[in-house]
């Protein structure tokens, strides 16, 4: 079964010829949308977190706000909206107030390249995964822009150990991700996705998959700043790290961007070793195949999301926090290595045909 | 028994301490000037081994006119104790510091220099423990007056 | 900043930290008063340079209430509910301790029943605090979980709390001359219950916690402390046992029932925070079996030997007697002149002395280093201030 | 410790049975702090399979519990209103023991007062020399400073106060804090039992009136002031009569030195 | 001492030239407030083990009122919790750190030392008798320590308080220092009736109708 891959840019790139009004429609259409999405899934992820949490620890969570609490977030978000915005008198107000744009901003660029489905996609770029790596590091530069600006050294000392910690991280997740890239054969998101109908590369790799798998998921983790990696707003260090002088609208941009960022990280997690939107497809065992596509792919992409979001707040309500110095070592002795020879064996199996279901 | 053979091998050290009654533990009288030494030889002698200063402070005889200072002394291997007390004149609180023996006598000191205005000779930080550096008067004084503290209404 | 910061300025004025081209500059932090890790105002003055700490500097006082002042206006009875406000988590050995200084001044007797009863709960409450601090220990490491375990077994002890003495924190239930009410009728019941629900949650607390590999790399090796520095800094209870130091006043010198009952005093080697940790985890299984010796023996007798309206009057002299709470030595010096107040009451507190510990632990290590040393300790910052 | 049970001076007292901590290492062989080089750390391969399989016993326990909803603790406070049971004995309101004609039996003996470590209790009333007896006119109980402490309501000889439980009294104004307890607490129960609406008959039951404390308390701050102002004077003599009689003593000649050790 | 300069919170005020649109504005962001009120980690004694520890722990769940998102920071803080003695020393960080939270802040005084001083109140030369005397107090919760459950009362008092007071043009305007002594020219007679209408507006209840019929029960049982 062949899919029709066709991206929101594309088609209205179609109908720009044609009708140039309902193509700007439609992207007008499509930025609301984006817009409305980002801001759902972030109040859902917010309000689950807070829900997974309470279970994981004897608790009920949220009650009292609508029924079981769902209506908690909007509740958060409305206060935030509302709340005094202070800008510390010595702080650098330009870049005070420019930072957590540029977070969000980081995050946002991200959400549109990443494919929900054969036909919901933003744009689908053929160097997507050189995309997502390279505007993903844009968050970075928001955090250490609000840790400068705010002149307080509480700040200061967060921003610095995010800056060190996501550069570093960011390494080991670009080698893991190679790893999927040299399987697939292309830099493109929907290609990459496609790649894998005869199966997932988590287990197609002889083991390579699972060991990248797990250096994406480590360095991830690391990357947007989650338990056991929360050393930039570690509160119990570090106050509240590099957004403590932040309130108000931009305090919700930082928090915001931390809950979508765990979801940009889940969505490529599951796109690139667990077959995004593509169904369970063992080879070219045609039945069983045909009984998994059934399930629509916008919902295989839901599910999968879901369960890698569930795995690092899993994560987070069990480990406590790596000390600095051992998060570095963590990155540039443990899996930086790892990181290479799994590259070097996985191009030896490129090479050499050596994975299930070589074409 | 035992109290009374502690008392007379400190006595032994130091042949100026007297015993100070109404206490339920040994407690001796020690000049002044003696006190530094003393505490050394008795942290060092092999069968008194006071290694550990328990607490210090002190008691403001208003009518007397003098502060007792008082050092419980314990022994942690050996599991004795002994009090040292040493009186000072009100009008001129100094004693010799017991830090260099006793390192916690540091913040001890500091927290009697804090409330009762006594003065370390030699020590090396004497500033106020709990209050400000300005505030004014010593709490734990009998004489002690505060605009600011209310007295039980009866 | 005042004095302390510019003293400390001075200090390093005289080294040269620029040895290399690349310069860096020592800067400093003020952790409190504040702080979500110094648990209560604590102030520390952080001399850093980049994520590793040169120099501490405990600034106290911002919870000083002047308490051995008021005990100086009250009768021994009212100062027996200001030590409640001491170590609030060992609030029971606080009332133990006062009233352990009366009575023995005033020569004041008591049953096998009273003393009995004061031991049962407070080893239960030392289990309390310690539970406590196991969770908030977690939690400066930055795992929430053991936060809301830990304090979801606390809530049983406070139900036993409850139903006995009537209060969950602030108990002021021993007094002198016995304890305020008797054990309520369904107190041996609760406490068995709790005692069987307990022993498999220490076991998941490894689990948990304990093995985890990341609290192991973290917690080892850190803050060391050798018993010699300990017993020079005056360090007591699982501070001072983790150096290697077996002192415990329950052992060396059994007050209440203690001599009577079968325990081991858990000991560390290193004295790091890993010994620290590990000589309260099995503190609580020591209190565990002593609980459950003692749960099925309480003596018959009476629970208030004096008629609480009496009044009490101490013999005039200089009177001291401590104990072991969970963090370590409480000794209350009583100086009276034979009146019905104390004429100078001093509480020797054990918390006092363990932070000074942290000075010397945490040179060279990091930040978070320093986190897990002060949660290591346990202190409670208004048992320092009083 | 009594005196006599200290030991000897170089007796060393009876060892404790110690436990030592177990040798067992978990955890990755010191990789990740540095103590050690890693790779020279033999069986560094088991100490991270160890250390691993650590991680995941730790995530077996939280899921085990996100997968038992039963094990949920949670009591939701004001949901349980009507079934939340505080024990008896619980301290969180003082009241007075009424007889169910509203008699109580206090006489105004003040001794609740005097051992009130804060002054919580404040008790005004007059005599009545004709009878030998005092008339208790109100009976002021401060909630804002209470400590819960129960000392009031051991020493009272007559069995008039008690605590209970009820715990809801937060307020908007710190004033509404104090209450007379000597108003009669609530109507006897044939009474109560003919009033129909359930909120009349919460209020008429309500044993707090908490507006007639206010006034007391402003006449105790009035007292207060007076106190201060008598006791510093009290003091200021003091310290006059002390300066005095140590000047005469420095006119007189020295005492021995004897005379200042605590006989 | 002191001098009330304003009503009593939790007064509903009719709003001038307010349209009914902005009404359910208010109302919205009001709901929103209310339930959404991030307390800051900030404890200085036993008060901070039983208000902010074991209410937020398993068996009380402070997250079921949407509060458990404790913020170290006081820049994203609602709610302020005194919980235990302030002493002189204190008071200039308290303040400081009142100053730093944003607009709209609330705040709890729980316990008797933030009270009143509580225990501390006599011969206590640093404790501060009322943390009311440094910042303005919302809402009172008294105990020594209060239980959690008696703080989840002061929380849905506060809540109360929020959505029929609060109004978003005047942010903390209603908030002042409330003293001990009764200001001149108030008498008790005053606040009765301040207490009366508050109370009156709880739409369920005739509660001015209920206090009256207590009281006529009370001076019928007086002759008793």
């Amino acid at each position: 079964m062949s899919w029709q891959v066709k991206s929101i840019a594309e088609r209205t790139g179609d109908l720009l010829p044609g009708s140039p009004w309902t193509a700007v429609l439609y992207v007008l259409l499509t930025i609301l949308a984006v817009t409305a999405f980002v801001t759902v899934a972030g109040l859902v992820l917010i309000y689950a977190e807070r829900k997974i949490a309470a279970h994981f620890q004897c608790r009920v969570g949220p009650m009292r706000v609508g029924w079981h609490g769902v209506l908690q977030s909007i509740a958060d978000a409305i206060k935030l909206l509302m709340k005094e915005d202070i800008v510390p008198r010595d702080a650098d107000a330009l870049l005070h107030i420019l930072a957590p744009v540029l977070s969000f901003a980081g995050m946002l660029l991200v959400m549109i390249a990443l494919p929900m489905s054969p036909t919901v996609q933003v744009s689908d770029m053929n160097i997507g995964v050189l995309y997502v790596t390279a505007v993903s590091g844009l968050g970075v530069l928001g955090i250490l822009l609000g840790g400068w600006s705010s002149n307080n050294k509480w700040s200061l000392l967060g921003a610095m150990r995010a800056g060190a910690q996501i550069i570093s991280y960011e390494v080991s997740a670009t080698l893991a991700l190679l790893v999927v890239v040299l399987f697939a054969g292309t830099l493109q998101l929907s290609g990459i996705v496609q790649s894998q109908e005869t199966g997932w590369w988590i287990w197609r790799a002889h083991g390579c998959g699972i060991v990248a798998f797990a250096i994406f998921l480590i360095a991830g983790t690391a990357e947007i700043n989650r338990t056991p990696f929360d050393l930039a707003e570690g509160e119990s260090e570090l106050t509240a790290g590099f957004h403590t002088e932040y309130s108000g609208l931009r305090f919700s941009f930082f928090f915001l961007s931390e809950f979508l960022n765990m979801f940009v990280l889940a969505a490529m997690a599951s796109t690139l070793f667990f077959g995004g939107w593509m169904p369970l497809h063992i080879g070219h065992f045609a039945g069983f195949n045909g009984i998994m596509d059934l399930l629509p792919p916008g919902l295989w992409f839901t599910l999968k999301t879901t369960a890698m979001i569930f795995l690092i707040m899993w994560f987070r309500w069990t480990f406590p926090r790596l000390r600095v110095d051992q998060l570095m070592r963590l990155e540039w002795k443990i899996l930086l290595p790892i990181g290479f020879v799994n590259l070097f064996v996985s191009a030896a199996c490129v090479v050499t045909g050596f994975y299930f279901f070589a074409q | 028994m035992d109290a009374l053979n502690l008392i007379a091998a400190v006595q032994a050290l130091q042949p100026d301490a007297k015993v100070r009654e109404q206490t339920d533990q040994p407690t001796l009288i020690v000049p002044a000037h003696a006190l530094v030494a003393l505490a050394r030889q008795l942290r060092d002698d092999p069968t008194l081994r006071f290694d550990l200063l328990e607490t210090h402070t002190a008691v403001d005889w208003l009518d007397e006119d003098r502060f007792e200072l008082l050092y419980l002394l314990a022994s942690v291997p050996l599991g004795h104790h002994l009090t040292l007390s040493v009186s000072i004149d009100r009008d001129e609180p100094v004693v010799p510091t017991l830090c260099e023996v006793y390192p916690i006598a540091q913040w001890l000191e500091r927290e009697v220099y804090d409330m009762f205005g006594i003065l370390y000779d030699n020590h090396p930080d004497l500033r106020r423990l709990f209050l400000e550096d300005d505030w004014v008067g010593f709490p734990l004084r009998k004489d002690y007056e505060d605009d600011f503290m209310l007295e039980r209404p009866e | 900043m005042s004095v302390h910061v510019s003293t400390l300025q001075a200090r390093i004025s005289g080294e040269s930290t620029a040895s290399s081209p690349l310069s860096t500059e020592e800067y400093f932090v003020n952790m409190g008063p504040q702080h979500p890790s110094t648990h209560g105002v604590l102030r520390l003055v952080l001399r850093l340079d980049g994520e590793t700490v040169r120099e501490v500097v405990p600034v106290l006082g911002y919870i000083h209430r002047g308490i051995e002042k008021m005990g100086e206006h009250g009768n021994y009875r009212q100062f027996v509910h200001l030590v409640d406000r001491m170590d609030y988590l060992s609030a029971l050995a606080n009332n133990w301790a006062v009233t352990m200084v009366v009575e023995k001044a005033a020569k004041m007797e008591t049953t096998e029943r009273i003393q009995a009863i004061r031991t049962l709960v407070c080893e239960l409450q030392r289990i309390q605090s310690h539970l406590l601090w196991w969770g908030v220990f977690g939690m400066d490491l930055g795992g929430f979980t053991p936060f809301f375990y830990g304090l979801r077994e606390r809530e049983q002890i406070c139900d036993i709390f409850e139903k006995t003495i009537g209060a969950r924190l602030t108990m002021n239930y021993i007094q002198p001359g016995g304890v305020m009410f008797d054990i309520h009728p369904e107190f041996v019941k609760d406490v068995k219950a709790f005692i069987s629900y307990l022993k498999p949650k220490l076991v998941e607390y490894d689990a948990l916690v304990t093995d985890n590999v990341i609290i192991q790399e973290r917690i080892r090796g850190i803050g060391k402390l050798s018993a010699e520095r300990a017993i020079a800094l005056g360090a007591t209870g699982p501070v001072l046992r983790a150096s290697g130091v077996a002192h415990d006043l329950r052992k060396s010198e059994p007050y209440g029932v203690y001599s009577q009952l079968d325990f081991d005093v858990p000991v560390g080697k290193d004295g790091d925070c890993w010994d620290r940790y590990w000589v309260r985890m099995e503190e609580m299984r020591q209190s565990v079996r002593m609980i459950e010796q003692l749960i099925d023996n309480i003596p018959e007798g009476k629970t208030f030997m004096v008629k609480p309206a009496a009044k009490i009057k101490v013999p005039a002299g200089v009177h001291y007697s401590h104990l072991e709470t969970a963090r370590g030595i409480l000794g209350v010096l009583l100086v009276s002149d034979g009146k019905e107040a104390p004429y100078r009451i001093h509480c020797r507190t054990p918390n006092f002395n363990n932070l000074w510990c942290i000075g010397e632990m945490a040179t060279g290590g990091r930040m978070g280093d320093l986190v897990a040393m002060l949660s290591s300790i346990d202190i409670v910052v208004p048992d320092i201030d009083r | 410790m009594p005196a006599d049970s200290v030991p000897m001076p170089g007796e060393s007292i009876e060892t404790p049975t110690v436990v030592a901590p177990p040798e067992k290492h978990v955890g990755v062989g010191g990789a990740m702090t540095g103590a050690v080089p890693w790779i020279d750390k033999a069986g560094v391969v088991g100490g991270v399979f160890r250390g691993i399989r650590s991680l995941f016993s730790g995530m077996g326990v939280t899921v085990g519990y996100l997968m038992r909803p039963s094990t949920v603790v949670t009591q939701e406070y004001p949901e349980n209103r009507e079934t939340l049971k505080l024990p008896d004995r619980f301290r969180a309101q003082l009241a007075f023991n009424h007889d169910d004609k509203g008699y109580h039996k206090c006489t105004m003996c003040r001794i609740c007062e005097e051992a009130c470590p804060n002054v919580s209790i404040i008790i005004t009333g007059r005599e009545k020399p004709a009878v030998s007896k005092k008339e208790l006119d109100s009976f002021v109980w401060r909630l804002d400073s209470c400590t819960f402490c129960n000392t009031c309501v051991i020493v009272c000889p007559f069995g008039v106060l008690r605590f209970d439980g009820t715990f809801e009294s937060s307020v908007y104004d710190r004033r509404l804090l104090s209450y007379t307890l000597n108003r009669y607490a609530g109507p006897v129960a044939s009474v109560l039992e003919k009033m129909e609406d359930p909120e009349a008959r919460k209020a008429a039951m309500d044993p707090r009136d908490p507006y007639s404390g206010a006034a007391v308390i402003a006449a105790l701050i009035e007292k207060q002031k007076a106190t201060k102002v008598s006791q510093r004077a009290a003091r200021e003599a003091a310290r006059a009569a002390r300066i005095a009689a140590k000047a005469a003593a420095a006119a007189a000649p020295a005492t021995p030195p004897e005379a200042k050790d605590v006989g | 001492m002191g001098v009330i300069t304003d009503k009593l919170p939790g007064v509903l005020e009719p709003v001038p030239g307010g349209s009914v649109l902005l009404t359910a504005v208010d109302q919205l962001i009001n709901w929103s407030r209310s339930n959404s009120l991030w307390p800051l980690t900030f404890g200085t004694s036993c008060c901070a083990i039983e208000v902010m520890m074991a209410t937020g722990a398993a068996r009380h769940d402070l997250a079921r009122f949407g509060a458990e998102v404790a913020r170290p920071s006081p820049r994203q803080a609602d709610l302020l919790v005194i919980a235990g003695t302030i002493v002189k020393r204190m008071a200039p960080r308290l303040r400081t750190l009142y100053e730093q939270m944003a607009e709209p802040r609330y705040v709890m005084a729980t316990g008797s030392c933030a009270i009143c001083g509580g225990p501390f109140m006599y011969h206590s030369y640093t404790t501060v008798r009322g943390a009311d005397e440094i910042i303005p107090v919302d809402v009172y919760v008294p105990g020594c320590p209060p239980r959690p459950e008696a703080f989840f009362y002061g929380l849905l008092t506060l809540q109360k308080m929020i959505k029929e007071g609060e109004s978003i043009r005047h942010p903390g305007e209603r908030r002042r220092p409330v003293l001990a002594a009764l200001p001149e020219g108030m008498t008790l007679d005053d606040i009765r009736k301040e207490m009366q209408d508050l109370l009156s507006h709880d739409a369920n209840v005739n509660m001015a109708a209920a206090v009256a019929e207590g009281a006529r029960y009370s001076s019928e049982l007086k002759d008793f």
